[in-house]
C-alpha cells in the first residue's frame, strides 16, 4: 500500500533567550498512499523544512506520529535538503557512493551525473564546484540512492531554466521507473503544478494545511498554456491561498 | 656594614641545614662576623643551579662535581664539611653475607650509573672478578623511591645515601658494607670527607674571613649538635623523623661522619679514590680533568 | 551551577572517592593512603597556614604565566596559521621549541636571570607557549573563508573582524588549550619551583617526595585540584555556556 | 619536500644555528655550549653507540604510549564531546586525572607494578590521555550537525558517519593533539625514566644533569628533534596535505 | 560618472590533482555606469559568482582589471552572497550592524527588516532561523549597507512568492533612493527583465558576454503580460540565448 501518515500535533522550538517557546507546526496532518507526488508550497519560514526532518527522522522531539503503512517508518529514504550537505572532503563520486552503498553499479550513477550536466566533476571536491552544481551533485545523490520514500527541499533552485527543465524530466522518469512517495517543497507553483498529483498549501507559522488541491491536468498535457490557466481557476476559486500564487 | 652576609642555599630537609639552623639558633653567625642567609630547596640540583646563577654563595656537593666543573668559566673550591657516606642496605634475614653474594641478584642504585658508591662498589666487585654491571639487576631509580621498594621486597639489596640507609638501619635492616668499608677494602685506609662547601674562588678570596668564620660556626654547631640535647631537639622537627630509633640512628651518622682532620693524608686519599673512580666511571664522570687538581680544597688555614 | 548539575557532580566524585578508598583499604600501602587521612593532612595544613601561603604563590605564578602564554600563543598561532610562507619558516623553530626538555630551559632561564621570580615564569610561559600555539595554528588553518570573504566585502577592518569572525570560530581551540594548558603550566611550575624557589607547591610536592610523603602530596595536590575545578566550574563553564548559545 | 620547501627549511634552521652560536658567544657560560660542541658530542655519542641505543629505547616507549594515549583519547574525547550527560558526571575526574602531578602518577605507577617497562609506559599514557581527552571533546562538540544529519538520513551507519563524517571533521584537533601529544610524552618520558629506569633519554639526560654537563644534554636534544622533525616532514605534514586537498 | 569597468582577460583554477587548469572566464568585458541595474543570466556553474567575487576584490588572481571612473574599485560596496553567510554567533541585529557600523540609525535597519518580514527576529540567532529567513537577513545587510555599488547574487531564491515580490519592490525603492549600480546575477528571466536596465547573457564556461540586451520596456510598465511579450520577442530575434529563456 505503501500509505504514509503524517500527523504532528505540535512541534515547537524553545525560544532565543527566554522561556518562551515558538510552535512551528500545529495539527498537520495529511497522507500519501500508493507513489504519489505531493508537492507543498508555503511562506518563507513556516515550517516546511522541520516538517521534512521530522518525516526523515532527523528530528523526534515533537507531538504526534509519523506512519508507513501504520508502522513507523523504517525505510530507507532519500533526502535533498535545502543545502547541498555534501561531505567537503570526498569527491562527488564519494560522496554519492557513501549514500548509495559500495555494490551500486557505477555506470548509473555516472549516467545521472551525465544527465545533470556533471559528466566532467566525477572526481572534484565540491568546493571547487558552483554552487549549483553542489546541488545537482545532491540532487544526483538521492537520485542514485533506492527507496520508498523521496524528500526534496526546494531542490532547483540555483539551476538555470535548461538545467532545471532536465532535473525535472529526470526526476519524473525516476519516479516513473522506480515507483515511490514523493515530498517535493517549492516556492514556484508552476513547478509544483507541472510535477504533482496534488499539492498542499501550509499557512504561516504555526503551520498547518490550508488547502489540499488536486491537481487535473493529465501527466501528458501540462504545457505552460494550461499550467497558467490552472493557476487562474485557482487564484479564482481559492482566495485563501491567494497570496501564494 | 660590620655584619657581612653569606648567602647559602642548601635542601630544606638536607642534615647541612640542621647545622645552619643550628648557627642561627645560636647566633654563631654573628659571633663569626657574618650574617647567614639560608635560601632552602627542594632538590640538590637546584643548588647548583642556584651557584652557576651567581645566586647563591655556598652551596654543599661532593667532590667529583668541583673535580669535573674545574676548568669550566668559573672555578670552584671544597671545603669538607661531612664524611657521612652512603651504603648497601639488605634486609636483616637476608642470605647475602658479602659483595660476592650480590651476583644475580635485584640491586637497587640511588642516583645515577655514576654514583660514587656504586662505582666504588663495582671496582672493589671487580678485584673479586666479578662484573656486577652485567651480574646483577640493576635499578636505578630515585632514592626515596627506592627506600620504599625495598621494603616492599622488590629489591635484594639497595645502595643509598646515608640518611636513607640510617631509616632503613630503624627498621631492622643490616648494613652489608659502608663506602668507606668499601674504600678501605680497596687499599685505601683513610677516612675521607665526601660531602662539602663548595663556593667560587674569585668569592672565597675576597670574602676569606668570612668564609673562615663559616667554616668555623659549622664545625661549632656540629659539635653542639652532638652534645647538647637542647640544641638537638631544636632542629628535631627538620630530619622528619617520627620514632625515636630512627632519630638516634640519623644523630649517630651525622656525628660520626664530623670532620675532624683534614690535611695532607686525605688530600691523597681523595686523590688515589678520583683515579679509581676514572678507572670505572671514565670520562663521563670526570669530564676532560684527569686528575684531581690538588688546588681543589680550600686551604684554611693558609689564608 | 544548577541543582541537577551539583547533584550530578557531587554523585561522580562521591563515586570517585569510594573507588579511591576501595583501592586504598585493598593495596594498604603507605604510598596510596585513604581519602580520610588525605583530607585530615590537607585540614591540618590548612590549619598551620603553610598550604594557603604555597597555594597563594603557585596560583600567582600560574596566573600570570597562564594569561602570558595564552594571549602570546593565540596572536602567534594566528599569524603562523594564517600565513603559510611565515609558518614554512617558523615550523622547525616551534618543534625545536616543542621538544625542548623543560629541564633545559628552566636551567638556561634560572642561569640567566638568575634565580628570581621573572626567571620561573619567564620558563613556564617559554614551555607553555609552543603547545598553544600549535593547537591554536590548526584552528587558524580551519577557519571559514567564506565569513572572512563576508568580511572582506564589507570591509569590516582588522579589528572588527579578529573580534567577531575569527575569535569565534577559534573558540573550540582556544578553550582546548586552556582547558589542558591550566594542567601542563601547573605541572611546569611544579618542575620550575622544585629547581630554583623556596616557596610554592612544586617546592613543597618535592620535599615531601624526598620524604616519600606520599600523604602530603595528595593533600596539596586534592588543594590544588580543588582551585583548578571552582575555575572550571565558576569560570570556564559559563563561559562556555554563555558562547555556545546561539547553537 | 619539494625543494623551494627544503631551502626554506635550511635557511630557518641556519638562522636559528646563527642566532644560538651568537648568543653562546656572548653568555660565554658553560651552561649554554655552543652548537659546534654541541654536535661535536652528539657525533661522539653516536659513535660510541650509546645514543643510538637510548634513543631506540625512548622511541619505543614513546610509540606504544603515544598510539594508546591517542587512539583511547580520541575514543573517550568523542564518546565525552557527544555525550552531555556522561560528560557532566566524567567532567570532573578528568580535571582530576589532567591536573595530578606527573611525579604522583609515576610513582603510583611504579609501586603498583614495580619497576617494570609496562608501569613506565602505563605512567606516561595516564599522563597523555586527559590531553588528548580535552583537545578532541571539543572538536567533538563543534560537529557540523548539518552533515551528521545528512549521514543518518541516509542511514550510514555507524561506522560510515565515524569514518567519513566524523573523523575528518576532527582532523585539525586530532592533528593538535598528535603534534603537542609527541613532544609532552617525550616530556612524560623524560621524567618516568629518570624516577625508575636504567635506560633510555630520560636516564641519560638526568645523569648528565647531575654532573651538570648541558652539552650532552642538548646534544641528547638534538637527537630527538631530528628524530621529531623527520616524523613532521615525512609523515605529518603529507599527512596534512593529503587530508587538506580538497581545500 | 561612477562608470565600473570590467575587463577579465583571463581567470582559471587549478584542476584537482592535476597540473591542468580549468578556464573560468575568458575575454569578458563590460561597462555599467550612472546607478544602472544590469542582470545577469548564464547556465550554472558558468563563473557568475566568479565574476562577482572578482568585482568584489575578494579575488584578484586574474588577469585583466576592474576600474570605477579608472581608478581601481576602493569604494564600499554590499554583497549579498549566493548563501546567507551570516555570523552564527551574532543575532540578526548584531549581524547588520557589524557591516553597517555602530553609527547607523537603529529605526532604518528594524524598518527593513520588518518589511522583510523579520521584525520578530531581530534578537534571534541564525541557527534559529529558516533559511529563507536568513537569506532575508542577508538581504537587510546589504541594504542598509550605504554603497556605490550593490552586488547580488541570486538574492531571491528559497523566498515564496509574496516575500519574493515585497523584496524586489523594496530593492527598486532603494536603487531609487540612494542611486547606485547594481549587478544582479538570475536564473529567473522574468525577475531580470522586471529589474533591469540591462540584461548580461553569459555563455558556458570559459565565460564570455554572448549577447547584451537593453530593456525596452519603460519601468512603469512591466507587468507579467509584457514581461511574457518581450520574452518572446527576444527567443526570436536572439536564437543564440534561446537555451537560457
Ligand atoms: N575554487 C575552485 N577551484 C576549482 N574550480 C572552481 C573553483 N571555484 C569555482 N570553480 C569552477 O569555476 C566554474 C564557475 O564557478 P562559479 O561558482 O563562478 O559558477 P556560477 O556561475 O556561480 O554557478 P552557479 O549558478 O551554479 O552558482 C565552475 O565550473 C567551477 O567548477
Ligand atoms: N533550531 C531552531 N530554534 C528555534 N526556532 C527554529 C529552529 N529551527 C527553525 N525554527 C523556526 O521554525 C520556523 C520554521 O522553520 P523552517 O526551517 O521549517 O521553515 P521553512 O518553511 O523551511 O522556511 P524556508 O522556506 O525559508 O526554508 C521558522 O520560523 C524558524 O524561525
Ligand atoms: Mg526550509
Ligand atoms: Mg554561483
Amino acid at each position: 500500500m505503501n500509505r504514509l501518515t503524517v500527523n504532528i500535533k505540535n512541534k515547537y522550538f524553545p525560544k532565543d533567550g527566554c522561556d518562551e517557546i515558538f510552535t512551528a507546526i500545529k495539527d498537520l496532518y495529511f497522507e500519501l498512499s500508493n507513489n504519489e507526488f505531493i508537492c507543498i508550497v508555503g511562506p518563507s519560514g513556516c515550517g516546511k523544512t522541520t516538517l521534512l526532518n521530522a518525516i526523515a527522522k532527523l528530528d523526534d522531539d515533537f507531538d504526534g506520529s509519523i506512519t508507513m503503512d501504520n508502522e513507523s517508518l523504517n525505510e530507507n529514504i532519500s533526502y535533498v535538503f535545502q543545502t547541498p550537505r555534501l561531505l567537503p572532503w570526498r569527491t562527488v563520486l564519494e560522496n554519492i557512493h557513501l549514500a548509495v552503498g559500495e555494490d551500486s553499479a557505477l555506470s548509473s550513477i555516472t549516467d545521472i551525473l551525465q544527465q545533470l550536466g556533471l559528466g566532467d566533476n566525477l572526481h572534484s571536491y565540491p568546493h571547487h564546484l558552483s554552487l549549483g552544481m553542489q546541488r545537482r551533485v545532491a540532487l544526483a545523490r538521492a537520485f542514485c540512492v533506492p527507496s520508498k520514500l523521496l524528500l526534496m527541499d526546494e531542490p532547483f533552485v540555483s539551476l538555470d531554466q535548461s538545467t532545471a527543465r532536465k532535473a525535472r524530466q529526470l526526476l519524473l522518469d525516476l519516479w516513473e521507473q522506480q515507483s515511490r512517495n514523493v515530498i517535493f517543497v517549492t516556492h514556484d507553483l508552476n513547478e509544483a503544478i507541472e510535477l504533482a498529483d496534488r499539492i498542499l498549501f501550509l499557512s504561516e507559522s504555526p503551520s498547518t494545511v490550508l488547502d489540499d488541491i488536486k491537481i487535473s491536468i493529465p501527466r501528458g498535457e501540462r504545457t505552460s498554456d494550461n499550467i497558467a490557466e490552472f493557476k487562474q481557476q485557482l487564484k479564482v476559486s481559492n482566495p485563501a491561498i491567494q497570496h501564494l500564487i | 656594614e660590620s655584619t657581612h652576609p653569606i648567602k647559602i642555599s642548601v635542601l630544606k630537609f638536607g642534615t647541612i641545614n640542621w647545622t645552619l639552623e643550628t648557627i642561627k639558633n645560636s647566633g654563631l653567625d654573628e659571633k663569626n662576623n657574618f650574617k647567614l642567609i639560608v635560601q632552602p630547596l627542594a632538590s640538590t640540583q637546584a643548588s647548583k643551579i642556584a651557584l652557576q646563577a651567581n645566586a647563591t654563595d655556598i652551596i654543599a656537593s661532593d667532590w667529583t662535581w668541583v673535580a669535573r666543573q674545574r676548568g669550566s668559566p668559573s672555578n670552584y673550591l671544597f671545603a669538607p664539611y661531612s664524611s657521612s657516606a652512603g651504603s648497601i642496605m639488605v634486609p636483616a634475614q637476608s642470605t647475602i653475607q658479602s659483595i660476592d653474594d650480590l651476583v644475580g641478584k635485584n640491586l637497587g642504585i640511588a642516583g645515577r650509573a655514576l654514583d660514587k658508591n656504586w662505582l666504588l662498589l663495582r671496582t672493589l666487585a671487580l678485584r673479586n672478578g666479578i662484573d656486577l654491571n652485567k651480574a646483577a639487576t640493576k635499578t636505578f631509580g630515585a632514592p626515596p623511591l627506592l627506600n620504599n621498594l625495598i621494603q616492599r621486597n622488590e629489591l635484594d639489596a639497595l645502595i643509598n645515601f646515608w640518611h636513607y640507609s640510617a631509616r632503613l638501619k630503624a627498621k631492622g635492616y643490616r648494613e652489608l658494607i659502608s663506602t668507606h668499608g668499601i674504600i678501605h677494602q680497596l687499599g685505601i685506609h683513610t677516612t675521607v670527607p665526601i660531602l662539602g662547601y663548595v663556593f667560587n674562588e674569585e668569592w672565597a678570596n675576597k670574602n676569606t674571613i668570612q668564609l673562615n668564620g663559616f667554616l668555623s660556626a659549622s664545625r661549632e654547631a656540629a659539635d653542639l649538635l652532638c652534645t647538647s640535647d637542647k640544641h638537638w631537639n631544636a632542629i628535631l622537627p627538620l630530619t622528619r623523623a617520627k620514632d625515636k630509633t630512627t632519630q638516634q640512628m640519623l644523630r649517630n651518622g651525622y656525628c660520626k661522619g664530623r670532620i675532624t682532620h683534614f690535611g695532607q693524608k686525605e688530600k691523597q686519599a681523595i686523590s688515589d679514590i678520583y683515579t679509581l673512580l676514572y678507572k670505572v666511571g671514565g670520562q663521563k664522570l670526570i669530564g676532560s680533568v684527569k686528575t684531581l687538581d690538588p688546588n681543589l680544597f680550600w686551604n684554611e688555614t693558609q689564608h | 551551577m544548577s541543582r541537577s548539575s551539583f547533584l550530578n557532580s557531587s554523585l561522580s566524585l562521591g563515586l570517585l572517592l569510594i573507588i579511591w578508598q576501595l583501592i586504598a583499604v585493598m593495596l594498604d600501602t603507605s604510598s596510596l593512603p585513604t581519602p580520610i587521612l588525605v583530607f585530615d593532612t590537607l585540614l591540618a595544613e590548612l590549619n598551620n597556614g603553610e598550604l594557603v601561603h604555597h597555594l597563594g604563590i603557585t596560583l600567582y605564578r600560574l596566573t600570570i604565566s597562564f594569561f602570558l602564554a595564552m594571549f602570546l600563543g593565540v596572536a602567534i598561532g594566528l599569524i603562523l596559521g594564517r600565513h603559510e610562507k611565515l609558518n614554512l619558516f617558523f615550523d622547525s623553530w616551534l618543534i625545536i621549541l616543542l621538544n625542548i626538555p623543560a629541564l633545559v630551559t628552566i636551567i638556561l632561564c634560572y642561569i640567566w636571570f638568575g634565580l628570581i621570580e621573572t626567571a620561573a615564569i619567564f620558563a613556564v610561559v617559554i614551555n607553555k607557549l609552543p603547545n598553544v600555539v600549535v593547537t591554536i595554528r590548526e584552528g587558524a588553518r580551519n577557519l571559514d573563508e567564506e565569513l572572512i570573504e563576508m568580511a572582506n566585502a564589507y570591509r569590516f577592518g582588522r579589528n572588527k573582524t579578529l573580534f567577531h569572525v575569527i575569535l569565534p570560530q577559534l573558540y573550540p581551540y582556544i578553550m582546548a588549550a586552556a582547558r589542558t594548558g591550566l594542567a601542563l603550566i601547573w605541572k611546569i611550575v611544579l618542575v620550575v619551583e622544585m629547581l630554583g624557589r623556596s616557596d610554592g607547591m612544586g617546592y613543597q610536592i618535592h620535599l615531601f617526595f624526598q620524604l616519600f610523603d606520599i600523604t602530603s602530596i595528595l593533600a596539596y595536590t586534592v588543594a590544588f585540584i580543588i582551585i583548578i575545578q571552582l575555575i572550571e566550574v565558576f569560570i570556564l563553564q559559563p563561559l562556555d555556556n554563555r558562547s555556545q548559545r546561539w547553537k
